[in-house]
């Protein structure tokens, strides 16, 4: 299983993915730069955290632009998958391939901690090793994690069982009913605040991101796709 | 030969400089004056002499302290660079070396709180990356006044965040740190940044210029009027000065610090410079003139290459400036080309500004006339002042006070409770939880134990790190107080399993010209000295930051050691936390 | 030249944390009348351009691509010629 | 009811990096007039008062105290009566 790891300018978690893939999984993964617009030689996509263009405007809302998202566009499309984490899930947002906005965190400081998530979907490509409603201690570090959408969007979202991570105990940024990570309808684009790359050795307080990416492997075997 | 005066008619003759004691506002003193006209030869002209009295502020030449500075103890068998050049160096095994530096930001952290330190922090990380070394940690050490003045809750909170935001977005995990709080430092909060890097030997750089034809390359941010120290302009003429003329505050761009640092890695990996340095403090000034100087070397820079953010810069304004994120570079000829691609993929402004020249000596031209002149080592040779230090009156009568009666009567619950609550004493995690210090996922040990600990991918190695001083001990005993500073950064650093390497300092004093003062530091240094020796850990760099004071009472002189150990297998890392119920729990010392 | 002035508001409804935030402050320092703050962004931003008509349309287009998200912001903006 | 109108820039000279960013990307999605682009903030307070002339005094109180960091930023406001 072939893993892109796209690398915008200002990127910061990009090798902390290349890290996470290459410990868990074994895999090959490449750092792709923002570049390059053709990602068909790869299965999965995951668009790292950080600060792509310095977070300026609104998070994620330059990096939308670059090329590298035409490829990302299409991988989506082909039902590969993809996921955005932190930064990535804000370009997701901004992009348009995953539905809301995000926002300041409500008491307005950057917050980094391993915070609790429960795993509200563990049937999809991504949280398959999990147990649904187990939770799970991931990193979070954002100052913008403050997930919005209107009403409407979230009665889809849940009729849909797209809400994948909720914070457990503590909302850390205010999003809206808890949401930590959400998934499109297909279920293939995924997008979430918390970190899985940094949580997968017991030195770094937590080893529950591993999972995460042992889901990828399993799906991708199982449906044929290897 | 006389260089033209500017075509500038604001700015004032050599003659009006001199006789109006113009230089005064710039922060030379008579004496200074007079040595910069011996060494010229004839009178400065208005660049010439800014481009003085920067390089001879405390700041550049350490000219008070210099004398006090050589008795650190700096080598040892495991350094590979002491003091001078942006970082200290030293050797960990395995072909690499660990570098790491601290530096204050108090002045300008007093000004703009949360610019003051996010720039603070960019600088230290700039230091670092131009030694070679990819940056993993931060850490930082900041004073304040008492938390329960408002203005010193802005302080504190504008600080907290300036930081959070800069090393966040570089993506430099922000480790560790500490925060005292008392009343002596309300008008000047100290704010202390530190970074520490990794390198592989053979990619250690320096900032040196040499080889002469080779070209002067400035990359990244272009200059404007940022942080143009504070001449105020006496003259009728540039009374006339606008608004929009007048210094401004610097402001950080974390963004183009992140595309920076990638590129000049790349250079570094791609062999490609010949020298390197940060345009920091005194910006253009202070880098062409000691990349020149050590090099013993020449260089002439064309200021109408300097990419400008504003309209209408003079050579003086441009020497001066200290817009944040950028560089300065001496390749060999020919290599321009390969800068430059680096550079224009990661988006970066590059220019080729000058040359190394033979003649030994900083030349410039703006708008095809030559409008300084200067013998380099002029630059780098400052004076050097041995000042004398008097004992301060308070000194015998605290050592004579005995506490014992004082404190027999307190109910010790009563005690603990009130010493647990203080804001010095109580848990910081409102301060690291805004930092993020899990980036890069190297960290094995967080905020909140003795000292933190990275790991280092691909070997069984980690490194553990803290900072460390206690203002209160210092003024009462500078000598006990500095060394206290260093043992305890020791003690935190071997409680994480590490074995001590050596330190970096950051000196925050009030007024060295002070007796008082001048005691206090003297006593400081020797006493971390001493300390040093006995636990084999050189100092190999450091900063210093004098004069704070407001209104003429001086901040607790506070020492800052930043430490570095070594752990050499994953499994010695220890924290502080008590593990489980029935363990067993041993006192040691005295 | 002409000078495009861009104001970007949070949609009604959107929660302004940062609104909030501030309005807590000034309500601490003594500023009790103020009943409801929002925050928003204001972008000067100059055009090599001479023709109003055609800037107007290039200023809604940059609006609408980057400058706001449709998500939770509006926008509203204003030319000055000559600038 | 009194509804000011702030509106918070940069002082000319202050260097404004989002500013530089997103001129840049506008740039590359084909907006090349644009030769400048600053960012800065406007607020819309509601102020429980009626009389205009000294909420003007109030809301400059706030923009000095609080609103504007002088350091780095210039203010200036619009009040709007009965909103
Ligand atoms: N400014 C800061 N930045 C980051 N971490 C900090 C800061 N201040 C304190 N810490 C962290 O909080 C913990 C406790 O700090 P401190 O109270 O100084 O403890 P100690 O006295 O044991 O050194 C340490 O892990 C320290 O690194």
């Amino acid at each position: 299983m072939r893993f892109a790891v796209p690398v915008f300018p200002g990127s910061n978690c990009d090798v902390d993915c290349v890290k996470a893939v290459e410990d868990v999984l074994d895999q090959p993964v490449d750092r792709v730069w923002h570049t390059q617009t053709d990602l068909s030689g790869y299965d999965a996509i995951i668009l790292p955290g950080g600060f792509s263009y310095g977070d300026y405007l609104r998070t994620g809302a330059l990096a939308r632009f670059s090329p590298v998202m035409e490829g990302v566009r299409e991988a989506a499309a082909k039902g590969k998958l993809v996921v955005g984490i932190c930064n990535g899930f804000q370009i997701l947002l901004e992009a348009g391939l995953l539905p809301g906005a995000m926002r300041r965190n409500d008491h307005l400081q950057f917050r980094c901690d391993i915070q609790p998530l429960r795993v509200e979907n563990a049937r999809l490509p991504f949280t398959r090793d999990y147990r649904e409603g187990e939770t799970i201690r991931i990193p979070i570090a954002h100052g913008e994690g403050n997930y919005y959408c209107d009403d409407e969007t979230l009665a889809e979202l849940k009729r849909n069982n797209q809400i994948v991570f909720r914070y457990a105990g503590e909302n850390p940024n205010g999003s809206v009913d808890d949401i930590a990570g959400i998934v499109n309808r297909e279920g293939n684009v995924l997008g979430m605040m918390p970190h899985p790359e940094r949580a997968v050795h017991s030195w770094m307080g937590s080893a529950d991101g591993v999972r995460f990416f042992t889901s990828m492997l399993k799906y991708w075997r199982e449906s044929g796709a290897a | 030969m006389q260089p033209k005066q500017t075509t500038l008619s604001r700015e004032p003759g050599p003659e009006m400089i001199r006789d109006r004691k113009l230089y005064r506002e710039m922060g030379l003193t008579d004496e200074e004056y007079e040595r910069v006209v011996r060494c010229l030869g004839r009178l400065p002209n208005w660049t010439e002499t800014g481009i003085y009295s920067v390089m001879w502020s405390e700041h550049c030449s350490y000219k008070n302290s210099k004398p006090l500075l050589r008795r650190f103890p700096v080598d040892g068998p495991r350094v590979l660079q002491g003091p001078g050049e942006g970082a200290g160096v030293i050797d960990i095994g395995d072909g690499q070396a660990v570098v790491f530096k601290i530096e204050s930001h108090n002045h300008p952290s007093a000004v703009e709180p949360f610019q003051g330190a996010a720039t603070g922090v960019g600088g230290i990380i700039r230091d670092v990356f131009s030694m070679g070394a990819r940056p993993v940690a931060l850490l930082n050490s900041l004073r304040f006044g008492a938390l329960d003045h408002p203005r010193v809750r802005y302080l504190f909170g504008q600080v907290v965040a300036g930081i959070a935001h800069y090393g966040n977005c570089v993506g430099i995990p922000t480790v560790g740190g500490e925060v005292c709080f008392d009343p002596r430092y309300e008008g000047n909060p100290l704010v202390n940044a530190m970074c520490v890097g990794i390198l592989d030997h053979g990619d250690l750089q320096k900032g040196v210029a040499s080889g002469e034809g080779n070209p002067v390359i400035y990359v990244g941010a272009s200059t404007g009027r940022d942080g143009i120290h504070g001449a105020t302009f006496a003259s009728e003429e540039l009374n006339e000065a606008s608004e929009e003329k007048r210094p401004s505050v610097q402001v950080g761009d974390p963004f183009k610090e992140k595309l920076l640092l990638e590129a000049c890695l790349e250079m570094v990996k791609e062999n490609l410079l010949v020298g390197i340095q940060d345009m920091g403090a005194a910006g253009l000034t202070c880098s062409s003139a000691e990349m020149a100087a050590k090099g013993e070397v020449g260089m002439v820079l064309d200021l109408d290459r300097v990419p400008q953010r504003e309209a209408e810069m003079t050579p003086y304004e441009m020497m001066l400036s200290e817009s944040q994120e950028r560089m300065l570079l001496v390749v060999e000829t020919g290599r321009e080309a390969d800068v430059k691609r680096i550079c224009d993929k990661w988006g970066l402004t590059f220019a080729v500004v000058g040359r190394v020249t033979g003649d030994g000596r900083l030349r410039l031209l703006h708008k095809g006339e030559e409008v300084a002149d200067i013998p380099v080592q002029t630059l780098t040779d400052a004076p050097v002042y041995v000042r004398e230090g008097k004992e301060p009156d308070y000194y015998r009568e605290f050592a004579a006070f005995d506490p014992e009666p004082e404190l027999s009567g307190l109910d010790p619950r009563e005690a603990l409770m009130k010493v647990l609550a203080s804001p010095t004493v109580a848990s910081k995690r409102w301060v690291y939880r805004q930092y993020d210090h899990m980036v890069r996922t190297g960290t094995a040990v967080r905020p909140g134990s003795d000292a933190a600990v990275i790991v280092l991918r691909g070997t069984d190695k980690a490194l553990a790190m803290c900072t460390d001083g206690n203002g209160r001990y210092v003024y009462l005993d500078p000598r006990r107080g500095g060394a206290i500073a260093v043992a305890e950064s020791a003690r935190n650093v071997v409680c994480s399993g590490a074995e001590p390497l050596g330190i970096t300092d950051c000196l925050n004093f009030g007024n060295p010209e002070k007796p008082e003062i001048y005691w206090q530091l003297a006593g400081a240094i020797d006493g971390m000295s001493e300390a040093c020796r006995a636990l084999g850990t050189p100092v190999v760099g450091g900063n210093v930051s004098l004069y704070n004071e407001t209104k003429g009472q001086a901040v607790l002189p506070t020492p800052v050691v930043g430490m570095v150990g070594l752990i050499q297998s994953r499994r010695h890392i220890t924290t502080q936390s008590f593990k489980e119920e029935g363990d067993l729990i041993f006192l040691l010392g005295e | 030249m002409i000078k495009a002035t861009i104001t970007v508001k949070l949609k009604p409804g959107v929660l302004d944390p940062q609104g909030e935030a501030v309005k807590g402050t000034l309500h601490t320092l003594g500023f009790g009348e103020v009943t409801d703050l929002r925050i928003g962004k204001t972008m000067e931003v100059w055009l090599d351009a001479d023709d109003p008509a055609p800037a107007e349309e290039r200023v809604k287009a940059m609006c609408e691509q980057l400058l706001a998200n449709p998500v939770i912001e509006t926008y509203s903006f204003s030319l000055e010629e000559g600038v």
